[in-house]
């Protein structure tokens, strides 16, 4: 019958208007700047840079390899590549990049550049207020604003950097023992070569004449 | 005040402005603008002849008007429907080009 | 001539020369509505208020609108007049307009009898309207509806009558093929 | 408290100069007439936000002094000093009057409706014929700003616009022909004087007028454009209609006469239908009688915001059969009723003939309108 669907619509309407004075349940929203509903640990949003260590231009882990410049489907990412190595957290020479700038007027979270980087140096950020007043240079953001601590890091996804910590710390070791493993190999090389020169140093001692 | 000359005055001007669209512009729609101010014109002169007649008890100018601008309102109507029927046919409504009575 | 007869006036016939002067056809039909604004004024200054509501009520509200709708459904909206505005046409129908308003105007200042006030009193109520609408004009009002009635039927029976033939082709077809 | 106006009115024309008594006249019945109702619109737009808010369970501005109330405040401002854009290919002089022009009807509206005992700005003869001539031109004017600002939205947006006011116009005007009928007067005063006396002699108080106050009320939603009959305006579909191209202080012109529009069909429904400025039981009578006027008004104003935060936009196919197919038989079908009222003495038999009369068009156009069209529950296959 024409009309009893406008009643229902209506009373339903009333029923909301009231309930919102008196029933909480009728209310779903929040004050937004001095109330928050806190964030879920999967929430992402533009991504950032992580590094180790204190010092951010010298931890950071990203070594300019260009992939994600190259992967990224709107082209937000500009990286310039340093000519010469610069020795990392761990003190080992690496490549950083010169610049890298990410703008974020651009940028649309795909979290694609996440996904193929290599060495777990580009993360997704949980930050969302990023107003700015100018258009241009503000939504440009650099190396400097873009990295952030991996401590930053574990406490935004606590999950997910659990899982990057403990597999960059598999791999650590797994690089050490291996490193330990060459240097062993190296050692006992050294080691033999040393005894086959000293071999060979007693043997020549040995050939040469006393006279 | 004005007086019933003055009126009368107005409406020949507009009549002829009337006249003079319906004569020079070229668009049916225009032609029937200028009925229109016309008409208008006429109805004017039958209000001022009511207004200024010794006897305005009498309602006849007004009734006329009244009853006229129904008809023009009908007018109108089927004039417009005729030009756009006219519009499909022909492709235009430039009553220069429309000279086929049967095309 | 009083001040505010001279202002309407003036905007009646404002109007009317922009209704017959404008290029762009919308611009002339806005033009005539303001001359019907200010022929609908002219109805109020004489008395008639009643005729001057329905004025505006059926011009502007409907016989304005009706050409625009015209105007638009005929991709009218350019301008119209193309390069000789000065055309023999031109000057003959300026001409025929000139001699029609001279014309007139001499008739009406020729005739001392035109020069007069209008009387104080008129009974131009709505009622009596009304009433006489009811009683002596009752068989042209019943003449007019059916008028009114017979032209929005003929109305869309004109507008529509070449759509069904050229739009559904198969429709036309058939035609032909009872014939 | 209308004796007091008129009162004052009096005095201060008594102390004005004989020249100036007509022109200071009229000013000081047309300036608390339009700061009024400038005022209303000010706190209609707070109330309706906050009102939809709480309906759309949220809070609603809050922001601006206590509880938002200087939201309008803030909304003015920015309006003003917005930047005034016109496009460049636009007809710039119709695009400059348009704005202007639509304000110009709908203020001079509420110049007919009675307010009070003697608070009537003018006592036309004709009034109801005035409201509804001004209000007729709305429609040329949204075709000048739809097809001043050359583009396509904006066409549209008014085409769309005038096809609905021409349709609903028919309704609304043989709805209140009715009253018209009945009161037998033109004249908005006379029509409120038939009312008097309590509110079983409103009109709203008998079949026919029951009927006709619901079909004004739907036409005036339309007539005004306002939800669910915004489809001119369609923020979704055409983004604002013929307003598109206007900016700053045009577009906050339109706002206005949107609101004032919507206004001026709210006295007139009052006045038409619940008894004008009259109180409900005589004993009240000593409230004045523009409170009760603004009562009604308050009143009919927050049902037009539940209905907006209730019901959704129309298609235009529906919108048109609404109007044809069910409103303007109905509306005549009031007519007859009406007539039937008032040749039945007004009493019980009136009542018994005219109620199954409307209650059975009302079925039949109802069931004939939605005939066809299947209601079901919607079924979303991903969201739930």
């Amino acid at each position: 019958m024409l009309g009893t669907g406008i009643i229902k619509g209506m009373a339903q309407t009333a029923k909301n208007f009231v309930g919102s004075y008196s029933d909480p349940k009728y209310l779903t929203t929040v004050e937004y700047p001095e109330q928050r509903v806190p964030t879920k640990e999967n929430n992402r949003n533009f991504p950032f840079l992580v590094f180790d260590g204190e010092e951010a231009m010298v931890g950071l882990r990203c070594v300019a390899c260009q992939i994600c410049e190259k992967e990224c489907p709107p082209q937000c990412i500009y990286i310039e590549k340093d000519k010469n190595k610069k020795p990392d957290f761990v003190g080992k020479d690496q490549f950083q990049p010169a610049v890298f700038d990410i703008d974020i007027s651009v940028c649309m979270s795909c979290q694609i550049c996440v996904e193929v980087c290599p060495f777990d140096a580009i993360k997704m950020d949980t930050e969302f207020e990023l107003s700015q007043t100018n258009r241009f240079d503000g939504l440009l953001i650099n190396k400097h604003q873009l990295a952030k601590s991996n401590d930053y890091y574990r406490g935004i996804h606590p999950t997910e950097a659990a899982e990057i910590d403990a597999a960059r710390a598999a791999d650590v070791k797994k690089a050490a023992a291996k490193a330990a493993a060459k240097a062993k190999a190296e050692a006992e090389k050294k080691a033999k070569a040393a005894a086959e020169a000293a071999a060979k140093t007693e043997a020549d001692a040995a050939d040469t004449p006393e006279s | 005040m004005a007086t019933l000359s003055h009126y009368l005055l107005l409406s020949a001007l507009l009549f002829s402005l009337g006249l003079t669209a319906v004569l020079i512009r070229r668009n049916a729609i225009l032609v029937l603008v200028g009925i229109e101010l016309m008409l208008n014109a006429a109805n004017l002169n039958f209000i001022a002849f009511w207004r200024h007649s010794p006897n305005p008890g009498d309602l006849s100018g007004y009734m006329f008007v009244l009853f006229s601008i129904a008809v023009a309102a009908a007018e109108a109507a089927v004039g417009l429907a005729l030009i756009i029927a006219v519009y499909r046919h022909f492709r235009t409504t430039d009553i220069q080009k429309i000279s086929k009575l049967k095309g | 001539m009083t001040f505010s007869f001279a202002i309407i006036a003036f905007i009646t016939l404002i109007g009317a020369v922009g209704a017959l002067a404008f290029r762009q056809i919308v611009h002339s039909v806005l033009c005539l509505a303001i001359t019907f604004t200010g022929v609908a004024m002219l109805y109020l200054q004489l008395g008639a208020q009643f005729l001057g509501f329905a004025q505006f009520l059926v011009y502007i509200g409907a016989v304005t609108i009706l050409i625009l709708f015209a105007v638009l459904l005929t991709k009218n909206t350019g301008p119209t007049i193309s390069g000789q505005v000065y055309s023999a046409s031109w000057v003959s129908g300026v001409g025929v307009g000139v001699s029609v308003f001279v014309c007139l105007a001499w008739a009406i200042l020729r005739t001392p009898q035109l020069d007069r006030l209008a009387a104080e009193e008129t009974n131009s109520t709505v009622k009596a309207i009304g009433l006489s609408l009811m009683s002596d004009y009752v068989i042209p009002l019943e003449v007019i509806a059916l008028l009114l009635t017979a032209a929005m039927v003929g109305a869309i029976v004109i507008a529509m009558n070449e759509t069904s033939t050229q739009t559904t082709m198969q429709g036309a077809n058939h035609e032909k093929g009872l014939k | 408290m209308e004796a007091l106006l008129i009162a004052i009115k009096a005095r201060i024309l008594e102390l004005a100069p004989e020249f100036l008594q007509f022109p200071l006249g009229h000013l000081l019945s047309i300036t608390p007439v339009i700061s009024v109702f400038a005022g209303i619109f000010a706190l209609t737009t707070w109330i309706e936000r906050k009102g939809l808010g709480r309906i759309q369970n949220r809070l609603g501005p809050n922001r601006v002094g206590p509880v938002g109330i200087l939201q309008p405040v803030a909304d003015g401002l920015k309006m003003i000093f917005k930047e005034d854009v016109v496009p460049r290919s636009a007809d710039k002089i119709v695009h400059f009057l348009a704005p202007i022009l639509l304000v110009i009807p709908t203020m001079l509206a509420f110049s007919v409706i009675p307010y009070g005992n003697r608070l009537v700005p003018i006592d036309l003869d004709a009034g109801i014929l005035f409201f509804f001539a001004i209000g007729g031109s709305a429609e040329l004017i949204v075709f000048m700003a739809g097809w001043s600002s050359r583009n396509k939205y904006a066409m549209l947006g008014a085409m769309r616009a005038i096809a609905q006011m021409i349709s609903y116009e028919v309704p609304l005007i043989l709805s209140s022909i009715v009253v018209i009928m009945m009161a037998g007067s033109l004249s908005l005063v006379d029509i409120v004087a038939v009312q008097t006396g309590g509110f079983w002699n409103w009109h709203v108080a008998t079949p026919w007028g029951f009927v006709g106050f619901l079909l004004f009320l739907t036409a005036a939603l339309a007539e005004s454009n306002r939800s669910p009959f915004d489809i001119p305006e369609a923020e979704s579909e055409i983004i604002a209609g013929h307003m598109t191209e206007y900016s700053g202080f045009k577009y906050a012109l339109f706002f206005l006469a949107e609101y004032l529009g919507l206004f001026a069909m709210t006295g007139l429904a009052i006045t038409l239908f619940l008894g004008g400025f009259h109180a409900p039981f005589p004993f009240l009578n000593w409230v004045p009688a523009p409170l009760w006027f603004f009562g009604k008004f308050a009143i009919l104003v927050a049902l037009f915001i539940w209905i907006r935060g209730t019901l959704p936009r129309l298609r235009m196919d529906q919108l048109m059969g609404l109007a044809w197919k069910f409103m303007i038989p109905m509306s005549l079908i009031t007519f007859a009723a009406g007539a039937t009222w008032h040749y039945a003495g007004k009493g019980l038999l009136a009542w018994i003939l005219c109620t199954p009369m409307l209650l059975g068009s009302y079925v039949y156009l109802g069931t004939a309108l939605t005939k066809g069209q299947k209601v079901s529950k919607r079924v979303y296959r991903f969201a739930d």
